[in-house]
Parts: structure tokens; C-alpha cells; sequence
């Protein structure tokens, strides 16, 4: 394991505290919680956006905190969801009297932290939400589908309308109507390293890639003999299109995301195949989003997320 | 027989050795079928839970527990946090004021620490979870003497029975099939806790 | 090697189609060329700025097109320079009649073709200037240094003054004037791999790392030992501030860049500690920027930036 | 003897083929002491420039030469694309209007081609570069019958004796004194080039 760290207990403790130095015009942290906050919240009258996770996924979650995205970050130890005392926290902070919504990857470790935070809340009288995210289609069964980089949309999205002033309900639904529009599939050719365990995730033959994963290296649909960035483009876009019926004529956000250490000229590459073959159907792109959105540490691979816009949704893409 | 306040504060020590010794066996197991951070977050929490303990001072044992039970919510994380958390703390809610638990006082509160498992889960046994030791061990306790009984023999059978089960719940439900032949590491954790409770309930008889 | 990726050959062309695709809001590709251009230039009377170099360092230099920034980028075969005619060409496609000012890294082969390019523009009549980044301070003598990650900086603030409209010869003043205020020093983990040659670039050991190398993998100052990122942090910024001579009371720029696949998590955490070194030697933060800003491949790495600002070089910082 | 215009295309023919055949052994020896790209740089650019040469009917030498030196300009890349391009370009110069050159013609043409190399790479001979193949070769010509000789020889002599020296241009001096030890890619590329230089003379002859 080569790694800039100091004591691996401490790599979250310390990332915090560079962000927040690095950005303290933009945000602030808690003292003494793994929290960071939008600079000028609570806004008053506006509903709270929060969301969180393990760490191990920068920018997310604190490189969404700002305007038309989130008001708050909770950072759980690496690929470890943050505990409830610390969500809550966040919701505190950002709650301006008109609520607050949550917004959580679906990984049973998240759901449960985040409504346990939520009943602390309702104990202290604050109305909360919770939106969860399963946008990963590798996953057969829908309730068990993993939260990805299709988060980001729903950050961008919902933090976009709450910012024009929609209560809280309104906001869950557009929220939910987001997710039920999106969908991810990721493929990894090379594993992580959690600091603290100092051990890769998994192990992948040198010519060998798994299409499906999550993001933190957990177990995709199938493994195969590494194919051309076009094969791969294919593959992924035509499992998200299938899953989210995306047909001639319609519009859509693509976002090709960087799992770590695969370089941006490769997501680019992968990128281009996905429009050309969007194009040759008839499905427009209305955004393009190419870079490394929700990270897994220094895993090599990529995900390929669409949301299938309808006149709603485009109302708030910026 | 009674299990005094000072058998609660040693089954809690002796549970947090338990999980120090066993921090990276416990994230090898999950390593196998999840993300293998189980015994980094159990040894955390447990840790900073017996800190409180040695610090606390509350004189009775619903308390003692509740105090466990937040300090393993805010350190402990993923999801082994949360259902830990709740167990302790629906158990601390029986067990309030109370100095000193009958029998039968102790297995209510295993009631409902099965029960804050269940629902916070939403899950049930037979998915290769914790809940495949806490819910025989709790049926054990239902019709045994605590003190005279085999409690680990029986957390540790149920936990190696796990090994043949499919993953319904959690991380590990992401392998299916791939699941079986792995233990739970949740269910070893789960047995350690039991094993040590075995464990602190002897001492207190000799 | 493991890579998204169809032919070798074909990685600078696909790349290209790609980026054009995805930013065609905002850049245009000369069709025909390595060439990445502002959508609007040429701009009515402001100076072009064009830059470029061997691609694998995305996001420069593409990434750097727009406002306040570059009006066109040229991009050579992977960690290989452009040759002259493709600059050729972005100079003619971002020339208003006011000039265009090169801004390049100093590697041999770069400083050739875009002097060849230069001279090839003067023979029809278009006015050009040059300015050579030399900020890596790893290498002893000053002519001799390579461009790095500092090369951005050179971009935001020319590009920013040029928007205000300097004339050629101000923004080469400007420009020669960020550069004498700039140094930076990388350090690495692991080697990258270009496409075409298949093999890592260099072979460190599991625990060494080198002190002092180059966008490309370039041989540093030393290897040794791997040491904790406050060690490393405290080196690098060390180094840096020496050869700058910034002090008590002085502003600077940071950047701390990821050379690929650094996870954001270990950037912030080299940072953390500079930004606390800085602190305590009374050194104000003017602007802090954290990220892949000039990778190189999935070199695993990280290099840091001082920019040691003075009144004339705030008045351009966004 | 003369240069005629066809051993004139048999030398960039057969240039072309010394690059695709030792492309691998180029880029290794770069690999060493810079980054691994000239044997691909080299091969794109006379690959290239031969495509060109057999489209090309021009029938005097300076054309020829000048739209090799254009396309060696513009596919080689990297620091030997503007130095071998600049060398070609010096030389079609002297040559402009030939179909066939004396030995005097031709030296002229190398002359001016060193000349080239050194005003576009800021350096001089004994840096450890290319110049190390081209000024000895030069030399040599200038006091040989061209066609006699044995330029292959003095070529790959001096192409050796960079094996000793320490790089002071290009990606090479990083290395300083570890740049020791190994050859210089760009003067092996210009040994070959040199030898095929020789080989197509040879063939002129029988
Ligand atoms: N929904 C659930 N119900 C009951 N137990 C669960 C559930 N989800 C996970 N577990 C238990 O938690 C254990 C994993 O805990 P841990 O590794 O600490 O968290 P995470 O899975 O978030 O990394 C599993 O082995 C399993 O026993
Ligand atoms: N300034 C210079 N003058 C003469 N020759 C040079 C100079 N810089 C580099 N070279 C030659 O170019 C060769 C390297 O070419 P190449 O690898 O194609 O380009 P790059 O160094 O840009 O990757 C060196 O081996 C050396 O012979
Ligand atoms: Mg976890
Ligand atoms: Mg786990
Ligand atoms: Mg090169
Ligand atoms: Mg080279």
C-alpha cells in the first residue's frame, strides 16, 4: 500500500480539515463532528439538502456543498457509512425551520444510520426526509440496488429546485422522480485499497475486467476478458438504456464517471463511443458529464450513468 | 441467579478484548462477502464503549447499557453500527433502574434487542446475518438456565451454520450464490459478544 | 497494462472526438487537427491565448479552454510534443489581428515546435510571442527546468488579463512576471504507462518514492524511503518556499495536483499539513486549489504549487 | 560519383524501413534515459514521409527532400520532429532544382542540414545527441569519397561513442550523470540512417 497518509486511523479526520481549510469560503466544519456545512446555512426559509457516506468518494460528498447543491456533508470512516450522532449533526445545522431532506446511496449501512438519525431529529422536532438512491442496474433486484455516481444528479437536481423554493414534500417527489429516471452501471479492472485494512478489495486477473461493480469493489454481474473501450461503452450503455427504456427522441444526461486511477483521456474515449451511439439512435444529450463525479479510492474503472429527462427535470439542469 | 451491574461492565470488557483480538479475523471474514471493515468498526466501537464504561459512574445496569449502546452508534458505523446500537439500547430501555437482572428480567431484554434488530434491519433469520446467533441464543436463554447452560457452545454453532447459508441482507447479499461457504462475519461478531457474556457470568460463579 | 481503450494508436484522435463532443457548448475541434478551440474565437481585438503540449496530462491542456483562459489548446501524441503545423493552425484559428501569445512548457521538444510554429505565423504575417514555463524546481539549473503543474496558473491569470485587454506585449510582461514568481515540486509513488509503449515508464520499489519528478515520469532529485504525508507535505513546501524566497507576511497560491491516481482524499491531507506549515510562518493562503489539474496518466503522485502573489497578480485572481 | 535522384527516394525508402524494424529497440533505449517515444516517433514520421515520396512526382531532389523534411515536421512530434525536420528542410535548400548531386553538392546539403540541427537545439557536439552522429558523419564526408567509404562504419562509431558521454539536451540531461552508460536514442536513429544512407549507394552501384 503506497499512499500520502499519516496514521491510517486518521486519514478522514485529516481530510476534513484540509478541505475545510482549503475552502473556507465556500464551507465550514462542525466543530468537533465529521460534518462540513455550506458557509451561509441554514438558508433561511429554504428546506435543508443533505447527504453523506462512506468516505473514499471524493469530491462527494463535500465537493457538492454550495449553491443548487448540498447544504451539508456527513464523512463516515472509508467505505464505511457515518453513524447517526454525525447525520444529525448535519441536520441541525442546515434545518432553517422548513426541514430537511436526506439523500443516501441504498447500502443497508447508510439507511439505517441515516433513519436513525432522522427519528433523533423527529425527537428534537425537525421534520426530515429520506430520498435513497439505487441507481445501480447491476444489481437484479430493484429494493437491493446500490447507491452510485448517479447521486450527484439528484444533488444537482433537487439542490437546483430547492433553491427556487420547494417545501419539503415537493421536493421528495421530485427527488423520487429523479431516481426513478436514473440509472448507473460501473466496470472495474483494478482494485482499492481501504488504508486501514492496507489489503486490495478484490483481485482481477491482468486481463480481466467486471462489469457491474459498486463503489467500493463490491461484486458485479459478471466477469470477462478485458474488451475494447468501444465494447465496453456498448455494454454499459446498452444495459442502461435497456433498464430505463431511453429511445428515440429522448433526451438525456450522460455522465461517464472515474473510479480512481483511470485516467480522464480513457473516459473520454469511453465517452465518445456512448454519443456516437446515442446519436445513431436518436437520443439526444442534453449535458455531458465526464470526470471523476463519485470516486473509490484509486480503483481503475468507470461508470456510465443516464438521466432520462422530461420537461420537469430540465427545468432545474444547469 | 442474578446478573449483577458488575457482570454487565465485565461482559462488556470482556467482549471488547474479544473483538480487539479478533479485529482482523473478524475484516478477513469480511473481506470474503462484504467490504472488510467489520472488525475495524467493531473493534472501534467496542473500544471507545468500555472507555465509558471504566468513566461511568450510573449505579445501575439500564443505564450502563444505554451509555454502550450510543457510544456504539456514533463509533462503530456501516451497518453492524446501527444494529448494534439498537440492540443495547431497546435491551437498556428493559433493563432501566434496575441494578441487578433475574433470568428473566435479562432474557426480556434480549427480546427486545432481537426485536430492535429485526425491525431496524428489516430483516429476519435464515439471511446470514447477526440475527442467525442473536435469535437460537435468545431461544436457548428462553428455556435454559443462563448459569448452568453452554451459551457459547450454542452462539458458536449457530454461527458456523451461517457458513452454508445464502446472504439476504447487507453486503454480503451482493455475491447470491457466492455467499455460501463464508461465515457471517456480523454472526462471529455476534458470537464473540455471547462467548464473552458466557465468559463473565463464570468468573462471577467462581 | 489495463486500460479503456481501442487502438494504441487511436487514443489521441478518440480522445479528442470525445472532449469535442462533450464540450461543444463551449470548444469546437478544426476538423483535421489535434485542435481544440474557444467556441467564440477569435475574440474582436483581445490577444490569443494558446497553449498545448503532449497529451495523457488532462485535463490540461483542453480543459483550460474558455473565459479567462485559453482560446485554443494543441495536442501532441501521448507525452509527446504537437508539432508545429498543428499549432500552426491554432494560432491562425485564434488570431483577431492582435497576436496570439504561446504559452509552453519547457521540454526541448515543445519549445522546437512551437518555435517552428512561431516562425511559420510570422511568415504570413501574424504576430506571435512566447513564454516558457520553467517552474519545476527539481531541476538545479533554472533554463533547465521542466513546465508542471504551475503552468495552469499561468493560464487562469493571462488568460484572465488578456480578458481585460492587455496587448501582446503586456501579457508577455505579465506572463514572464507570474513565471519568475512560480515554482513547484512533484513527488511520486508509481510510474504511468503510455498507451503506444505497453511498459511502465519507471520501477520504484513497494516502499520508495522519488522526490522531484517531472509530468512525464522524469527522473527526480532522489529516491527514498516512503514517509508520511506530513513529511512529505513539509518537503515538497519546503523546497518550494526556499526557492522563492516566500516569508513572513508574503500571499501565495497553492496547489497541490494529483498526478493520476491519488485519491482527492491523500491530496487534501499533503495539504492540510502545507496549509498549516504556512500558518505558522505567518504566510497567507490567497486561494487554495486541491485536484487533477496536470496529471500524467495513473502516475500515482501528487506535486505543490506557490504562486507568491503581489498587487499586480491579485488584481487577476479569480 | 553522383547522387541521382532515385538513390535519393532509395535512401528515404530505406530509412523508413530501418525505423519500422528497430521502432522497438528505439523507444527502449529512450525508455532508459528520456520517455520511451522515439522509436514511435520515428517510425510515424518516415513512414509517413514515404507514403509521400511514392505519391510524390517531383522530379528534382530539393522538392523531394523538402516534403519529406514537411511531413517528418509534422508526424514525428516530440524533440526530434522539428530536428530531423529542420535538417531535411536546410538541406532541400542547397539541393533546390537538382536531379542529381556531386559529392560536393551533397556535402553542402549535410552542411547545412548540421547547421540546422544546432541553431534549432540550442547545441553543439559531445552533448550526448544526435549532433554526435551528424557532425562525425559530416566530417568524414566532407575528406571521403562518399561512395568508397565506409560512412556506415563512422556512423555506427560515433553512434557507440555516445554510450560514454553525459546527455546536456533534452529529456536525456535529466539524468546527468546516470545518462551514462547508455546510448543516445537520437543518435542511433541517425546511424540508421546514415547506414541506409550507405546501403542506398551501394545499390546504385551493382
Ligand atoms: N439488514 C441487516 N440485518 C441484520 N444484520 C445485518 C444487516 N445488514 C448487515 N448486517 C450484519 O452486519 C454485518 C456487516 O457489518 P459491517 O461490515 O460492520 O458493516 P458494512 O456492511 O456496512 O460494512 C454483516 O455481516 C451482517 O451480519
Ligand atoms: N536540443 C537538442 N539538440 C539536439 N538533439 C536533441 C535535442 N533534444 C533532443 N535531441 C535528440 O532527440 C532525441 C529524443 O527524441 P524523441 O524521443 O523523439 O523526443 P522527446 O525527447 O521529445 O521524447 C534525443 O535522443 C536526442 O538525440
Ligand atoms: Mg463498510
Ligand atoms: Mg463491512
Ligand atoms: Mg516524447
Ligand atoms: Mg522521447
Amino acid at each position: 500500500m503506497k499512499k500520502f497518509i499519516n496514521n491510517p486511523e486518521d486519514v478522514v479526520e485529516e481530510m476534513l480539515e484540509g478541505m475545510a481549510a482549503a475552502h473556507s469560503d465556500e464551507l465550514r466544519r462542525l466543530p468537533g463532528w465529521n460534518v462540513l456545512v455550506r458557509k451561509d446555512a441554514p438558508l433561511p426559509g429554504k428546506v435543508g439538502l443533505v447527504s453523506g457516506g462512506g468516505s473514499g468518494h471524493e469530491p462527494a460528498h463535500a465537493g457538492y456543498i454550495g449553491e443548487n447543491m448540498l447544504d451539508a456533508a456527513v464523512a463516515g470512516e472509508v467505505f464505511t457509512s457515518p453513524a447517526p450522532d454525525q447525520i444529525f449533526e448535519a441536520i441541525k445545522a442546515v434545518d432553517s425551520g422548513s426541514g430537511v431532506l436526506l439523500i443516501v446511496k441504498n447500502f443497508s449501512g447508510d439507511v439505517m444510520n441515516f433513519d436513525m438519525a432522522a427519528e433523533m431529529a423527529a425527537a428534537e422536532g425537525i421534520e426530515t426526509a429520506q430520498v435513497v438512491v439505487k441507481d445501480d442496474i447491476a444489481v437484479e433486484r430493484k429494493e437491493d440496488r446500490r447507491g452510485t455516481a448517479g447521486t450527484v444528479l439528484v444533488h444537482k437536481i433537487v439542490g437546483t429546485a430547492l433553491e427556487e423554493g420547494l417545501n419539503l414534500q415537493e421536493a421528495v417527489e421530485l427527488a423520487h422522480h429523479v431516481t426513478s429516471r436514473l440509472g448507473s452501471m460501473g466496470i472495474s479492472l483494478s482494485p482499492s485499497t481501504v488504508p486501514a485494512s492496507g489489503k486490495p478489495g478484490f483481485t482481477l486477473a491482468d486481463d480481466e475486467m467486471e462489469l457491474g461493480t459498486g463503489i467500493h469493489g463490491e461484486p458485479g454481474m459478471e466477469r470477462k476478458k478485458i474488451q475494447p473501450a468501444d465494447a465496453v461503452a456498448e455494454e454499459l450503455l446498452d444495459n442502461v438504456t435497456a433498464e430505463l427504456d431511453v429511445k428515440n427522441g429522448d433526451d438525456v444526461i450522460v455522465l461517464v464517471n472515474g473510479q480512481g486511477s483511470t485516467p480522464l483521456m480513457e473516459l473520454y474515449i469511453v465517452y465518445r463511443k456512448a454519443a456516437q451511439l446515442l446519436f445513431e439512435r436518436n437520443i439526444s444529450i442534453h449535458k455531458s458529464m465526464v470526470g471523476e463525479y463519485m470516486s473509490s479510492l484509486e480503483m481503475a474503472g468507470c461508470s456510465l450513468t443516464l438521466l432520462k429527462l422530461d420537461d420537469t427535470l430540465k427545468k432545474y439542469v444547469t | 441467579m442474578e446478573l449483577t451491574l458488575n457482570v454487565m461492565k465485565r461482559w462488556l470488557v470482556t467482549a471488547d478484548e474479544k473483538m480487539q483480538n479478533h479485529k482482523e479475523y473478524l475484516s478477513e471474514l469480511d473481506q470474503a462477502i462484504g467490504d472488510g471493515d467489520h472488525g475495524h468498526n467493531m473493534a472501534r466501537g467496542f473500544q471507545a464503549a468500555v472507555e465509558n464504561v471504566k468513566e461511568n459512574t450510573e449505579e445501575d445496569i439500564g443505564s450502563l447499557i444505554k451509555a454502550a449502546a450510543m457510544t456504539l452508534i456514533s463509533k462503530v458505523g456501516g451497518a453492524s453500527g446501527p444494529l448494534y446500537g439498537t440492540a443495547f439500547l431497546k435491551a437498556s430501555d428493559e433493563w432501566k433502574g434496575k441494578d441487578s437482572l433475574s433470568q428473566d428480567e435479562f432474557t426480556k431484554g434480549l427480546e427486545a434487542a432481537v426485536e430492535g434488530i429485526k425491525t431496524r434491519g428489516k430483516a429476519e433469520s435464515g439471511g446470514k446475518t447477526m440475527l442467525d446467533v442473536w435469535t437460537p441464543v435468545l431461544e436457548y436463554i428462553q428455556h435454559h438456565d443462563i448459569a448452568a447452560s453452554d451459551l457459547s457452545a450454542k452462539a458458536k454453532e449457530s454461527m458456523q451454520q451461517t457458513e452454508n447459508m445464502k446472504a439476504e441482507k447487507g453486503r454480503a447479499s451482493y455475491y447470491g450464490e457466492e455467499s455460501i461457504s463464508h461465515t457471517d462475519p456480523g454472526a462471529y461478531s455476534s458470537y464473540l459478544l455471547f462467548e464473552a457474556l458466557a465468559e463473565a457470568l463464570d468468573k462471577e460463579e467462581a
